[in-house]
């Protein structure tokens, strides 16, 4: 499995491109702007660029091969109807500053979609343009400092959990908040007492992630959002997780100001390979009113309008700015729209059901031969968290890790939570089969058992996949971003 | 459910070996009473394929499509001839549904990629180095702002007014929130960009100027003197590049001094998809390595020996540094980069220059056509593929009744930049190789009817 | 162009190896007064992929395409929702641009699909075994006829009335060639098929009688008395499925005692198409295994004993056997095979008996619609997803009054029949899962509107 | 590489697709019909089905991946526009019976590609609707057929020479006519004289391909086709090879009576995995009229007509009959179209030229290690052939066949054509680069050296593939084409 790059395969004057013919001369304002020569970039033909990437998708693992039992990531089936979908002309082909009148369809999907994620949610509102989960992290904690403002306070503390997303301490970081660390208990949930000593008139709010990354619903969110509320802050919960509730449990009844969902995690858009990502933010009333341009209302009319900067005067103008040079990722919306109209309100609860259902299954059958430290806490919700102790001197979380990808398997998430050490976080997804599972589960435990005898050759796993262990280290050391030729 | 792959047996077998007697049970540490009964009222129930095939398919044909009416949008998104290959090889599942390619042995077709993307892209706009994409150009305008911060250790940017209004807004609006403090200058109608006024407003304290090329205007500053400028005071040049097919015909911001590139790269594999997803590029000089936003693919080797890809830098992000990362940036555009990439690499430079030659060719003729309908004047005095006409009338009410003809015929000045003043009469154009002679003389024919009354 | 690797420079490079002055030479043995001295004259000249994706799409815009009016079309061929999970998986390369799997250790992907396709096939037949396609319904029918013959060393074949009018065709055409003695029965307007006049033509130089079910009328014979009959006299029933979704539905052709049955595969995953490529459907009883036609695949083991799939008995086809091979065949409808399988995968057993469910639901819905307007008589006494009706006048008329109103409303016997008489008022009508409520609506009241001259 | 079977993976109740919910009972006609129980074939869920048919195709080689260097078979690229195109609605979703009014854009597609064949042959007319190659051969013969019978002469021999493909003489006998076989010269060419003698009053015909499948041009064809009509016989043209000489040579100069075009091969439809093909068959002024049911004509009015059963007594009663329910395979005229016009007549040309000169290249630059019986014959045509002879004892063509599949290549064309003792038929086609072939030569070569020096290993070769050599005969001995449980 040896593929030579672009650049010792192509050559710049080879193109796999034909053009009409043009036989004029650029325009003469032009003339000292010209380059000297064509960019020294390789070509292909047609049928040498099609090899070249056929050759290169092959030494990825993906979804279509495979579970990637990858907690807090949520890798789920991608339906093949999502991308014939996006691909409508009247969806692909399609600027975004065209007159409003010739729009109306896109901006339905995107009233439809907002409307979808307001009903299963429970919240106010939604901000649609944030362009990834962390971009939407961002313009709840945004919204949260417009609302601030126009409280007229400068609260600068957000109090992150330990367990949390590094996006969390990231986007806080980002939004100009000081972070602070909330412990949590020994069962896997925030310390609510720990949390509420720290609440004052500093305190901007938190930032709760719910389902939580150690799989476990935070049952006491709801305190937590009446004490934060009382203490003059705001609540921002993590949506990362909402697919093991998507229709059994809506966040606004939780206390929750801001959440942002990753389409690709519970909507099933395609990760491809780190993205792109959507990362629309559901908002209370309280925030509502602070949300980003652009946004789409329906008027009076029965049509469908865009707030952008020109009309934000009509009663919108607590909304906070700008996030995105035009409307967020559209070509997410209609496929996560299609998602959701598949499965409806039945589906999507059965969605979280069985989520949750294939995790406890996980748990339950490797609980034995891996220490899953808050096993005893109850059920798990859609990941399962087990942990590298009782693995013989020597080996560890990693070891298990590269040994299934010879297993034919993507690792789990490792070494996160950082609250626990050496996590292993296992979320299996609704779409993985029993028998699929059963598979799985009879590879992580022989793995287990070969950890714990210490046998040698998990050290070197992976020995079958189209690499060995990559040195990382050399790679950061000295870092070579582009072909030196 | 045709996603769902347990059956009620495999659910009754699972719970059994659980030891729940029912789903239910697995929710029991959700508060009763924030738990649903039955599926959330008012919305329906699951749907067929076909059934919501036909639900999405009404909805887009409510959209009038770029492909089925003369168009001559641009503004920062272009419609070109994506190669029919591309989107077919971004399709497959091994790019399609892929994961972050964190797991390297099992992700080098994603990572080589990333590192031929790098390369290209660096390439492109004539730099050292660039990074494994953004979420859109208007987002990597910020972070660049923000990296020229960290390099220079100062605070304040200044924009050009040929920055693209919605680029200017996403940097204006995150900086109210972090303080930086920026200097936007006005967008007037002169045939140049506004380079002087852009040099005059540098001064110590100035970390960047961001500096659009070719401008929103269509307009084509002289990057090379701002660059001396903004270096001359400890300054750095942020160029910013929303068409980067005019770089198969103008010289690469790199080379003219620009210390940071930044793209949006649309143009090349995606599509206009109504605004998203896009992909943002960022390319700069090798010294700023460890300041770059984003990811980072890097080259390195196995056990073996065999050259290998990896993601590199990444104590520079927030899954490792959380609130001390460059940036809260956690994906790139993965699927997007991969399409840009697989584009220019069935261009390549050679293609990439002619592709830029008939997109300013068919510019040429779209202009030379306009203008000669009478009170049509050009504003730019030079322009690549989009340049910005002065119309007898206000333009807003012209792309209004030019779409009532379907006819999609460009962007108002007044539409992008709301709040300015003695705009109104502005209107951008654009023509790329999908503009068809005969889509020009439509255009015309209907801009000459609302004119000057000529029946259409 | 875009799809030649070679560059000038490769080519001048290339014939210095070979030692030719030009390619002129390497044509050197091409007589003189043969060869072409420059491009042919009056074609065009290559073209940009946007250039011809355009004028394809306008030729495309040329046709009323099944899916933009409603529409009830079938007579062997049949619209049915194919789920876009077929389409995305046939595209991979790795099945589309892959050779006849005679190199059976790299091509065990396309190997393994055949095998399981032959079992679906022959389970959905409700035959032993079934080869791995062939062209379409209507060659495969023949071939049918010929194995019959090789079978019974008989050759005298007896063709219902109900058999598709162009399966018929083909089979005269060819026979007349080949010697073959045809029996063909008359088709008329019963409401039962010819099941009578089928057993009735079987005498003891029948070979076999060809059986279509439900026939082309849409009526269902009964196979099971059929069959005993031909058994009887030591012929064989070969019956015909033009449309495989009725065996969700109705009892498989095999179990009630058809020896050969052959069909048309197209329902299933492969889409109209204007009538190709399409795939015939082969499968008879296992001791006739030497006597098939077309590719087979068959079960073993590689040299460690690990089991794979190979393409067997070819002692059968002409590569081995020439002009003694069982047919000249040479392909099979490979990537139409796999079509047809995946669909039938997603389906499984209880799943294409619910979508038969619903295709008869329709049917009963269309016709109960349709002949409640004045002058509209069902023929049939049963029916699956298509009836003919009996309209008060001639239904070729009708047909072509309602295509201008932009309804496609069936197929005229007399278009199928056209040298038959006494058809002229018969109207073959199809519904399937894609027929809704509406298009039926939509067809009745035009229908009305033609008949009784009420207003649309 | 191991995927289970669908029979072992689904089940007769699991169901990839969904339905509108239908409560009525079948009509009382249908219930004695009614069978007792669903299909027993097993369904999987649309995840568990993109997986497996995924995993499926990883198993396969194909042009995406590598060269098919197969001789006489012309594996080329296919380029993806014509999928795209194939797709359109107005194409892929047209019934072949519609009213021809509403049609016409797809009888257009029709006749563009007739009037395009039509002119890069130089024939008369085309016959569009045989369904493959083969019968393509059978519709040319059978035009033969008809064509001696509106003679009145019963003409029941055909000419065959010994390199032909099997379909030849196959598709003779089938079409009711006894072969005879032609020897070849020992430069590779039909010989001329013993054709000649065997001439006489049975003769229908002669049946020739070229270039040949030694890969020569058969030079005398002219010769060959003025002597068979001067005896009352037609010429036969087998067009596997049409690709080496497209837009360089017109059969229809060289007395051709009939030539079947696979489109895959000079057209570069899909190959699929071994089909569907199609075979327009062009014809000659003497065999035009008795092209089979339905063509396409155009009217007086503009408008195009197809010529059916119905109206074949307006002028085209010597129609044979009717070779296929429909149309022929308007799926496979979409692509070709879309590649022709890709091309034009300056690229078609092009085409050849590439093939011939690829071909070239390898033979010049192997010839020194493989014997190439025909190479002072001059150059090749689209393809090289070479033999066995010389490798060690024990050692054959096979041998150097499955090595290629351990150095990342399908092998060619083996043991064809007959005339050569251990035949490799080697054809790049036009769309490899110079540096793919240069890498086949070195592994070529490097096999070759092999061979020569009894390398052992290379008798259990491959040793890399999805699969070690498979057991032929146990297949073919106890036939096993369904799955058992």
């Amino acid at each position: 499995l040896e593929e030579a790059l672009i650049f010792e395969l192509g050559a710049k004057d080879k193109c796999g491109v034909d053009f009409e013919a043009v036989d004029r001369a650029p325009a003469s304002g032009l003339s000292k702007f010209l380059r000297k020569s064509a960019p020294d970039l390789p070509g292909l033909t047609e049928p040498e660029a099609v090899r070249h990437y056929t050759r290169l998708s092959r030494q990825n693992y993906a979804i279509d091969l495979g579970p990637f039992p990858l907690g807090s990531c949520t890798m789920k089936h991608n339906p093949r109807l999502n991308e014939t979908v996006a691909r409508l002309p009247g969806f692909a082909d399609v600027h975004p500053m065209q007159p409003q009148t010739t729009v109306q369809g896109a901006l339905e999907v995107i009233e439809q979609l907002a409307d979808w994620l307001i009903a299963l949610t429970g919240m106010a509102s939604v901000a649609m343009s944030p362009k990834a989960g962390a971009h939407g992290e961002l313009c709840g904690l945004l919204c949260i400092r417009a609302a601030l403002d126009a409280r007229g306070e400068t609260r600068d503390v957000v109090l992150v959990p330990e367990s949390a997303h590094g996006t969390n301490p990231a986007t806080a970081a980002f939004a100009g908040f000081k972070v602070q660390s909330i412990p949590a208990t020994p069962d896997g949930r925030v310390d609510v007492a720990a949390l509420k000593e720290k609440l004052g008139p500093n305190v901007a709010g938190v930032m709760i992630t719910n389902p939580n990354t150690c799989g476990l619903f935070e049952s006491e969110l709801k305190t937590i959002a009446d004490a934060v509320h009382a203490a003059g802050g705001y609540v921002y919960c993590d949506g990362a997780n909402f697919n093991a509730i998507v229709g059994k449990v809506r966040p606004g009844d939780l206390g929750v100001d801001a959440m942002h969902i990753n389409l690709h995690k519970t909507f099933s858009t395609p990760h491809g390979g780190g993205g792109p990502g959507a990362g629309p933010v559901v908002l209370s009333a309280a925030l509502a009113p602070f949300a980003p341009l652009p946004f789409v209302t329906r008027g009076a009319d029965g049509g469908i309008h865009l707030v952008e900067e020109e009309n934000r005067g009509e009663g919108h103008s607590q909304a906070f700015g700008r996030m995105v040079a035009f409307h967020g990722q559209m070509g997410m919306f209609t496929r996560a729209l299609t998602y959701i109209l598949s499965h409806g309100a039945d589906g999507l609860r059965q969605v979280a059901e069985d989520a949750v259902l294939n995790a406890n299954y996980v748990l339950r059958t490797c609980e034995d031969v891996l220490p899953a430290p808050f096993a005893k806490s109850g059920p798990c919700m859609h990941e399962a968290l087990f942990s590298e102790a009782g693995l013989a001197e020597g080996f560890s979380t990693l070891d298990i890790a590269k040994g299934l990808i010879d297993e034919g398997f993507h690792p789990m998430t490792v070494y996160f939570p950082l609250v626990v050490k050496g996590a292993m976080l296992i979320e299996p997804t609704e779409t993985e089969s029993k028998a699929g599972l059963d598979r799985f589960i009879a590879s992580l435990r022989s793995l287990a058992e070969r950890a714990k005898a210490g046998d040698q050759s998990l050290h070197s796993a992976p020995h079958f996949a189209p690499r060995r262990r990559l040195d990382e280290t050399q790679a950061a050391r000295k870092p070579v971003l582009v072909w030196q030729g | 459910m045709r996603y769902l792959p347990l059956t009620p047996a495999d659910r009754a077998e699972m719970l059994g070996t659980i030891g729940a007697a029912s789903v239910d049970d697995l929710f029991a540490d959700v508060p009763e009473e924030a738990r649903l009964s039955g599926p959330i009222e008012g919305l329906p129930m699951h749907a067929s394929e076909m059934a919501v095939e036909r639900h999405m398919t009404k909805l887009a044909a409510k959209n009038l499509s770029a492909g089925s009416a003369p168009f001559f949008l641009g503004a920062g998104a272009y419609r070109h001839h994506v190669p029919a290959s591309v989107d077919h090889l971004i399709q497959r599942g091994e790019f399609l549904t892929a994961y972050t390619p964190y797991q390297p042995e099992i992700a080098q077709g994603t990572l080589q990629v990333l590192f031929e993307f790098q390369t290209q892209v660096a390439r492109l706009l004539g730099t050292d180095i660039a990074n494994a994409s953004m979420y859109d150009g208007s987002t990597a305008c910020w972070e660049a702002i923000l990296m020229a911060a960290r390099v220079t250790r100062k605070g304040k940017a200044v924009l050009s007014g040929g920055l693209h209004p919605h680029y200017g807004e996403v940097v204006r609006t995150m900086a109210k929130f972090t303080g930086d403090e920026i200097h936007s200058l006005a967008t007037g109608l002169t045939a140049e960009p506004d380079d002087a006024a852009v040099i005059g407003a540098i001064d110590e304290a100035t970390s960047c100027v961001v500096v659009q090329y070719p401008d929103v205007l269509g307009r084509i500053p002289d990057l090379a003197a701002i660059a001396e400028a903004a270096h001359a005071k400890g300054a750095l040049l942020v160029a910013v590049v929303t068409e980067p097919v005019a770089l198969g015909l103008i010289e690469a911001p790199g080379t003219l001094g620009a210390d940071i590139v930044v793209g949006e790269g649309q143009s090349l594999g995606v599509g206009l998809q109504f605004g998203g997803p896009y992909l943002g590029l960022l390319g700069c000089r090798e010294k700023f390595v460890r300041q770059m936003p984003g990811r980072l693919c890097g080259q390195t080797v196995d056990a073996e020996g065999k050259r290998g890809f990896v993601l590199t830098l990444s104590t520079r992000e927030q899954h490792i540094r959380r609130e001390k990362a460059t940036s809260n940036i956690c994906t790139n555009s993965g699927l997007c980069a991969l399409a840009f990439s697989i584009h220019l690499t069935l261009l390549g430079g050679e293609g990439l220059a002619q592709l830029a030659g008939v997109n300013h060719a068919r510019a040429q003729a779209m202009v030379e056509r306009l203008t000669r309908i009478p009170g049509v004047e050009l504003l730019n005095h030079a322009y690549f593929n989009e340049a910005t006409l002065i119309l007898p009338r206000d333009a807003r009410d012209v792309v209004r009744e030019l779409a009532e003809r379907e006819i999609l015929g460009g962007v108002s000045l007044s539409r992008l930049f709301p709040a300015a003043e003695g705009l109104d009469k502005a209107l951008l154009v654009t023509a790329t190789e999908t503009t068809s002679l005969e889509d020009i003389e439509a255009f015309a024919t209907e801009l000459e009817a609302l004119l000057v009354g000529v029946p259409a």
